[in-house]
């Protein structure tokens, strides 16, 4: 069982990390702001979100487990609402802003 | 070669970078990030001796950390008002420039001239 | 253990690589995005010094609140750039200014390298009274009882700061409210986010002030949570800024320190003097005063991030 | 497994600090607002995994504030840019 949780634990980690690459990648190739703003919110959900989910057995208790459910969340709610602040912002300001 | 001199090293370079920004930036709100990083140096010598100090089971000496606390939060509350001093200087000349020079827009005549 | 070296040495370049730009970088917009990248990584610094606790302070006031002011200072400041930059000092100076520089980094570099041996510390004799004090953070013991005079005065110097920008407001403002976070224009997603978080973040707060006693955390960081999320209400158009002429607010920006100037005070009836606490009474009288503290340093941060006042006082 | 966790959070570091190039390139502020909003994130999963790799339960409350305060520099920017 310890073993097989290690197992996902790693998998899901190394998903994480791959996304935060894939993010990384994006920010840095994509051709207009609009399309890294994309690249960046994959980084942001599910990069984090995978280290989260791997990370959630090892959690020592329910309140840990807990705390971490929350930072993704919050981590959820910060990047929704800021790419779409920033999208808007370069929407009115054309691509200047 | 440990973690802490590593810091340690990194700080000092902080400071001495922070140190030239703020001489050589002619911007008084870059002179203030400057000033920031130059800070930020001198909390990490603080914080590399306190790692020295590691004893009594805990990672670090608490007395150096808690002045960096305190030192941080006294930072802030100096680099607030020196950027009020910026923006109200931009208000009353319309520039915002540290210069010998009298500031381009005047506004009383007499008084606001060297 | 090397991997972790690895991860130290990464992350020291870096924080170098950064500073660098937030010094070199053209447009000061650029550099102040910098400067909050730096507050980010040097929290995470913090962490790998086995310092949480000022990673919690860096992360809450140098990155988030700090990078708030330079970042509207910045857009404000956009059209002084150009001819600003223009007073470029001669090469002379600047060369002088490194010369200075590079001295002083091999000076620092040097008592880096040959630190004194073996190294002081005061952490046992730190160590000794916590039992005594029944707190188990060594970093709020030494910030509440050991050097509580030092925590004392910086909230005083707090205040003073905020007065100085209080004082920058033009004669007529004088007692209104500041003007600096009105919106723009509303907008849908910041005021869902105005809503929404701010509970969260009073909760986390409180959170935060309450484990200080045992684990990372205290007064400061929850401070600079709850004053970031009531900027978040007021940036969002929620509520508006308070008038700074408003007896509630002065009652607040003080109550902090006056408390903990009472609690010293009444220290003189006891053996130990000011600030001494009664025995068997410390935690108590410390979770207290860092309560009244967290509201009176939030009130603070957030009208030192709002600015002096910039509308006339309502009669 | 305390050295992949570590590791890993090295790696994440090392990926939005990449992201960080950004800053330098620009174009527009919004693209550099994004690789800080980015290192951010990155910064709250090292904590989570550092936590967890060095055995410090306090690093999830720093992950916490970071997660609390990731939109603070954002909405600062949002606010500015739309006065001009």
């Amino acid at each position: 069982m310890r073993v097989l949780l290690d197992i996902a634990m790693v998998l899901a980690v190394s998903a994480g990390a791959f996304f935060f690459l894939a993010g990384t990648v994006g920010l840095l190739r994509f051709p207009d702001s609009l399309t890294r703003l994309h690249a960046l919110t994959k980084a942001d959900n599910l990069g984090l979100g995978l280290v989260v989910l791997g990370l959630l057995p090892q959690a020592d208790g329910y309140l840990a487990a807990l705390k971490l459910v929350a930072v993704w969340l919050l981590a959820q709610l910060a990047g929704a609402t800021v790419s779409q602040m920033i999208a808007r912002t370069m929407r009115r300001g054309g691509q200047r802003a | 070669m440990t973690a802490a001199t590593l810091y340690g090293l990194c700080g000092a370079a902080l400071v001495g970078l922070g140190l030239y920004g703020t001489i050589v930036h002619p911007q008084p709100l870059r002179k203030i990030l400057s000033f920031n990083l130059l800070g930020a140096g001198v909390f990490l010598q603080f914080g590399v001796i306190a790692r020295r100090g590691a004893a009594a089971g805990m990672g670090g000496d608490p007395v150096p950390q808690a002045m960096v606390i305190t030192g941080i939060v006294v930072a802030f509350s100096a680099t607030a008002l020196a950027v009020a001093l910026v923006l109200r200087l931009f208000q009353e000349t319309g520039g915002a420039t540290l210069g010998t020079d009298p500031p381009a827009r005047q506004y009383g005549g007499e008084g606001a001239g060297r | 253990m090397s991997v972790a070296l690895a991860l130290d040495a990464g992350l020291a370049l870096l924080v170098l690589c950064v500073a660098v730009w937030t010094i070199g970088a053209g447009p000061t917009f650029a550099a102040v995005v910098g400067f909050v990248a730096f507050g980010l990584l040097l929290a995470l610094v913090w962490v790998r010094l086995a310092a949480v606790d000022v990673a919690l302070t860096e992360a809450a006031i140098g990155s988030g609140v700090t990078g708030a002011v330079l970042i509207a200072a910045a857009a404000r400041l956009r059209l002084t750039e150009a001819p600003s930059a223009a007073e470029r000092p001669s090469a002379t100076l600047r060369l002088a200014a490194v010369v200075l520089c590079v001295l002083v980094f091999a000076g620092l570099a040097g008592l880096v390298l040959y630190p004194a041996n073996p190294a002081p510390t005061l952490a046992p004799a730190a160590a000794v009274h916590l039992p005594e004090l029944d707190v188990g953070n060594a970093v709020t013991a030494v910030l509440l009882a050991y050097r509580s005079v030092d925590t004392l005065l910086e909230k005083v110097v707090l205040l003073l700061a905020l007065v100085g920008v209080w004082s920058l407001a033009p004669d007529r403002f004088w007692g209104g409210a500041p003007g600096i976070l009105r919106p723009a224009r509303t907008d849908g997603a910041l005021v869902l986010l105005g809503r929404l978080l701010p509970p969260i973040g009073i909760v986390v707060g409180v959170y935060i002030l309450w484990v200080g006693a045992i684990a990372p955390g205290g007064a400061f960081q929850a401070g600079a949570i709850l004053a970031a999320m009531w900027l978040l209400v007021m940036i969002a158009g929620l509520r508006d800024p308070p008038e700074i002429g408003h007896r509630w607010v002065r009652l607040l920006l003080v109550a902090g320190p006056a408390v903990f100037l009472a609690v010293g005070l009444a220290g003189f009836a006891l053996p130990g003097g000011f600030l001494s606490y009664p025995a068997g009474h410390a935690k108590p009288l410390i979770i207290a005063i860092e309560a009244v503290l967290t509201l009176s340093i939030a009130v603070i941060l957030g009208l030192l991030v709002a600015g002096p006042p910039e509308r006339e006082r309502r009669r | 497994m305390a050295e992949f966790l570590i590791t890993a959070a090295g790696f994440i570091l090392a990926m939005v600090a990449l992201g960080l190039v950004r800053i330098l390139r620009g174009p527009a502020d919004a693209d550099r607002m994004m690789s800080a909003q980015l290192l951010g994130t990155g910064g709250i999963a090292a904590l989570l995994l550092l936590g967890a790799g060095t055995r410090m339960p306090s690093l999830v409350d720093a992950a916490l504030t970071l997660a609390l305060l990731a939109a603070f520099a954002a909405v600062a920017f949002v606010n500015s840019a739309g006065r001009g």
